[in-house]
């Protein structure tokens, strides 16, 4: 069901692992719905120079985090702003249906290391919000009649 | 690359000798079996040797085995036709809180139309206990449906203590069959069951194909309307290729049951004894003796199902992470909240179900195989970064 | 002996084309197809194409179809499923007094449940009058099922006249093609249908497989409750081999129609007209024009249908008298009594339906053997004995 | 589904026809129901010497004339009072559970042809009641559940 390049970067992740000293760490999800994704970001001179990541989750978890990762390595804060979970699915030639929600973590982990950098050197950065207490609160359980 | 495939609680392959009992009744004897015709006499007469197949390895009689679709339809049959027919007597219901979709959401679906079900809960091991079903029994108590053996953890519930105990409170006991029948011995006469649900495709016959067996006297109504096929009971026209599949595949896995089965367990308990030498922090689900023959099921902490299903995948290793039918869905599955994991580890479940064809040499490639893709998934998890942190 | 088979509207014998594209999911591509791993993704590909095969048949869309057991349940579903999903906006449906038994069985299990179902009566030849429908119409009618084609007098019924008032009553419009697909062109848009029942076995397709197709945006209660196939709404793992093989006999059929029909017309008239030249004291049933390429369905007076079925099986011809479902039922098919037969001639009816494989030659030897059958159940008949003395 | 007595008798009926003149004539059934037997019957001192029947009906009722011709002929009446739906069905080597009711007829018809003597011939014969008017009436309806 996953594209070729899902499946990819679900068995060679890119960038997995951890940053000793981050200028941000994120993470978002929870255990209870089956997926945690964590990211690390080095920022210098506003520029995502490296970024690492940790997924508890399903293949689809795991592959849009390492895509994400991709995407935002090198960028400024402002185009990585850019980023969405539509573009990182799209980088993946596409998600299954039922696997949309899980894409929603790479752009929240993002969000939310960005902000804790932002907190950690008392910076405002322009469109950012606060990470959500819980990715899938807003969520309508799927309806099964 | 092997391919192996260790999800038999899915699916089975039909056997070839299943396959070609099958074979002469879609193009040479095709007829229609209620027809009046010499030659349609032939059909009846293969459906009457299949009904007294199946109903010879439950130790029913055959005018107590209806065919059905498939173990959905037979579960659904069964509550749905027993509450109609019941309903004056009452509306309570008792399951249990680990039962197939098949029931449960069945017994949803009459809660909505205004019955009352009782979901008793399972012990750490899968198994109801039957003080909690003899306290749940009501005046109104009309059924009582609890499966024989769960198709996730694999665990056999106390269906003779509990067909006893329906009995004397003058109850009717449904038990879905679909993963024991073929697998374990069944008399549901000496158990005490008044309606048992199999399915073709569990024991290595076709899917598409199942049966409900419902013990004389007991009233029910039908689910299905239409045609008078099955004594007026299911209608539509007779699936006579897979109904002679079914009694064949049913027939084979009783004659050489003792002898798979012993192979099995030892491969079973060979895997899982493995398993706990390789890997820690995982939990073994199911019941250490109480549990079907090929069934093995672990929670490893820190990590996904699915990932690890695909990384198996991707090693030619079939698996299954709970019920196949619960894939694609977020939630965790409910047989493992129901035996009381904590979400996160109900997420990390991976189900192995072996079948006859199976070989030592693969349960060595999965215990070479498993724990380093356990590791790597640990690896890049932050809950197992946590741990280990937490740990130092 | 020649073995003629001349009921094609029982079952058919299922294709070996179709049996070949079959086999595979037997055997080697068994998996259960929820499952996750990659193997499954051939069968879960599989299914898919077969669903968009059965779709482009009807001119409907892939997600429009739903996999069923047969036209049995096909039925059952869509009728009891918009009952319940339309019950606050009304009760009252509106169906033919001749349909198969799966569509009236369940139209009187409703009104058990407290729903109101107007029989519109048919004219000689079997019709429904549009006229009727229109005055049946209630402010609280919530369903028009009216079938596509008779299957025990071949009579089509104005199909796109009763869609468009459906639609201008904003009712919804369910027809039991059972007969139809495969056998006359379909399109559902064109025809406004909002759900559509067809059986694999009455087109060279599988026995025990069906599909419903429903509208998108009509909205259905799930009949059979479990697990989340067919998108949620048919519960029961899919019976992979005979989705394939609906598949494949679908585009066969659609495949080569129109010449099958060009030649089973041919072979029809032929048979009709020898008949009415060689037998006295007859009648043609079912409608003169607007009827299936393969039906031919007559009442010999004075004789009874299951001694003329009984006659011709020992001559090697398999036919039918009414409905295969209503042999061995002690009244006479309820179809012939709608279209104003008196019970003794209803009684005495045969039904041949012809395949693409049958020949001019079997058709000869039809006319050889029928008249003296008839002829000799006469000289048998008190009847007849009556009649010819009323006559002298 | 019919044994094989059963597909003979219907094959070969036995004593099919009419007699010219008969001792007595019963006919039973109803077309509605799709079978009428009707039963001609000689008798010659108390001995039932020829008998003939026509049938419209199911290969069961068919049969069942048949069988019942042959098992009356050459008996007595008090002998033929004896034979019952149940040794017909028996002699033919039982009927199919949803045809037992054809088998009615015979005994039916055969009362009614010797009614119909003792009427003509001004006797009474001990045991033999009047024909029944429809003898369907009694039956219940299949019940289906
Ligand atoms: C315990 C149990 N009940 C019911 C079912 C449903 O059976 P089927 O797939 O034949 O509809 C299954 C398997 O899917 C099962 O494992
Ligand atoms: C018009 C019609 N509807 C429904 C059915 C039932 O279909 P199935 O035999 O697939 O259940 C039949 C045939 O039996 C039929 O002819």
């Amino acid at each position: 069901m996953y594209s070729q390049k899902v499946m990819d970067h679900f068995m060679n992740p890119r960038n997995m692992g951890e940053i000793e000293q981050a200028s941000g760490v994120g993470t978002v999800g929870n255990a209870k719905c089956g997926d945690i994704m964590r990211m690390y970001i080095q920022v210098e001179n506003d520029i995502i120079t490296d970024v690492k990541f940790k997924t508890f989750g399903c293949g689809a978890a795991v592959a849009t985090s390492s895509m994400a990762t991709e995407l935002v390595k090198g960028k400024t804060i402002e185009e990585a702003l850019k980023i969405t979970n539509k573009s990182v699915a799209e980088a993946l030639d596409g998600l299954p249906p039922v696997k949309v929600h899980c894409s929603l973590l790479a752009e929240e982990a993002l969000h939310a290391a960005l902000w804790d950098y932002a907190q950690k050197h008392n910076l405002h950065i322009e469109g950012l919000e606060p990470p959500k207490e819980d990715i899938h609160e807003h969520e309508a359980e799927n309806p099964k009649e | 690359m092997n391919k192996i495939y260790l999800d038999h609680a899915a699916t089975t392959p039909t056997r070839s000798e299943v396959v070609d009992a099958m074979l002469p009744y879609f193009t040479q004897q095709f007829g229609n079996p209620s027809s009046v015709y010499e030659v349609a006499r032939i059909n009846r007469k293969a459906v009457d040797e299949a009904r007294s197949m199946v109903a010879n390895a439950l130790g029913a009689t055959s005018d107590e085995i209806f065919f059905t679709s498939g173990g959905t339809e037979a579960d659904n049959w069964a509550i749905k036709g027993i509450a109609e027919a019941y309903e004056q007597k009452g509306k309570h219901i008792i399951t249990s809180a680990i039962e197939h979709h098949a029931v449960l959401h069945t017994c949803q679906y009459l809660e909505k139309k205004g019955y009352q079900v009782t979901y008793l809960p399972v012990d750490e091991y899968g198994q109801i206990s039957i003080q909690d079903l003899k306290e749940a029994i009501q005046e109104d108590t009309i059924l009582i449906t609890i499966m024989y053996a769960n198709n996730e953890i694999g665990t056999i519930q106390p269906i003779e203590a509990i067909g006893k105990i329906a009995k004397e409170h003058n109850i009717i006991f449904h038990t879905d069959a679909v993963q024991a029948v073929g697998h374990v011995p069944i008399h549901v006469k000496e158990m005490n069951i008044d309606l048992l649900s199999l399915s073709g495709h569990k024991l290595y016959g076709p899917k598409g194909i199942g049966a409900l067996y419902i013990r004389k006297g007991v009233r029910i109504k039908p689910f299905i309307h239409g045609g008078a096929q099955e004594r007026n009971r299911r209608a539509g026209t007779e699936n006579v290729p897979a109904i002679v599949g079914l009694a064949k595949a049913i027939e084979l896995s009783m004659k050489e049951m003792e002898e798979s089965n012993h192979k099995i367990i030892e491969l079973r308990d060979y895997l899982i004894k493995g398993i706990q030498e390789a890997i820690p922090h995982i939990r073994l689900n199911g019941h250490p003796t109480e549990r079907l023959p090929g069934n093995v099921n672990f929670s490893f902490r820190f990590i996904e199902g699915e990932s690890l299903l695909i990384g198996l995948d991707m090693h030619g290793i079939y698996a299954s992470s709970g019920s196949a039918c619960t894939s694609g869905s977020l939630d965790p599955s409910h047989v493992l909240l129901a035996i009381g994991l904590p979400h996160e580890i109900a997420h990390g479940s991976l189900r192995i179900t072996l079948g006859p064809e199976n070989t030592k040499e693969e349960m060595n490639y999965v215990l070479e195989t498993l724990p380093k893709i356990v590791q790597r998934l640990r690896d890049m998890s932050p809950l197992y970064e946590d741990f280990l942190r937490a740990q130092s």
